[in-house]
């Protein structure tokens, strides 16, 4: 049993990285203009703004999407 | 269960598409909260987003169709 | 047999799924402008022939490919 | 059997890239037909694709031996 | 081995982001060597980029806790 | 011993290709206009410093990536 957990929290951690990845392309690609010697103050708050925004964006999709599929059933 | 897990599957694609895209083309620049005119974006991306799947299932099917009777 | 069938059926359902994703990602870049209340005509008839010029393009070049291959034997 | 296995996977992934490389190039607004300059640019398209794949295969091929001998 | 597995396939998967990442943002006509101004360039976004991995990752795991308090 | 060598380069061969599909797809964005009638002589060296300067990219980020992990253990 023990190393089964091990196993199932080893791949949440995997999918808790592969997100992290993804989100880190998206925000890059929102965010960052040319690379300087800094994260500069704008750049950081766009940066954590933007996954809160992206999992907001998410989470209303996912609860609109249970909802049809509730009222379609 | 075959059949679930690709629908499941295939429910999770979606909905993964539809929150890239919509964040895409609703969020300019990301605030401190979503505002109600970028919900009302995104809901409005969505329900897009599903039209347009639906549009392109039933186009790539009908041409598959075609396809086999020629 | 018939479990054999019924997997092959299913994954068949799969990759036309697949691919029905990418045609949606590849002509919704094509032709969703701002997303409005409605599909408008005007994306619809894009949409929809973007699929089959889509499938014309992979069909031509899947055509010409095999040509060449057979050229070079 | 491996061999033919990759060679078809090569084979398909390249038909794959050039079909989305040459649509987005050659289709601005997507008509109900493929016209015949369209055609031409997605004939042109796909030998130009494989021409560039088989530089960057040269080149990648050479660069690594290169490296290996430093 | 399965965590150093991950670990490894993160680090992968980062190194691979920054080369495509930072080819784009720093060499926009690729000549016949890195010159300098690339190579500062290259440095320097790599190091952003890792700041922002890890900001994201920081953002991401506050965002979950906060979902799981609820 | 033979089949597992005729794997392991069958294997990497199969990475070298996948390698070379990615080189493609980036050099192609970086270097093709409108495909011609032939690659002219611009776009073909274009490609070939593409390759050569992307490896460069790679190379010195995975350097400075192992110096930085040294560093901190």
């Amino acid at each position: 049993p023990e190393m089964k957990e091990f196993i199932q929290m080893e791949s949440q951690r995997a999918q808790l990285q592969a997100q992290v990845h993804k989100l880190t392309d998206i925000c890059w690609e929102q965010c960052m203009d040319k690379p300087r010697d800094k994260l500069d103050s704008r750049t950081e708050t766009c940066m954590t703004n933007c996954v809160d925004r992206f999992i907001d964006t998410s989470l209303q999709i996912a609860t609109r999407f249970q909802q049809l599929l509730q009222r379609g059933q | 269960q075959v059949k679930q897990q690709i629908a499941l599957a295939n429910a999770q694609e979606l909905l993964q598409k539809m929150s890239e895209k919509c964040f895409k083309k609703c969020i300019n620049k990301p605030g401190s909260s979503l505002d109600s005119s970028e919900q009302k974006c995104i809901a409005m991306c969505m329900d897009r987003y599903m039209d347009s799947w639906n549009l392109v299932s039933k186009a790539y099917g009908s041409r598959i169709q075609r396809e086999r009777n020629r």
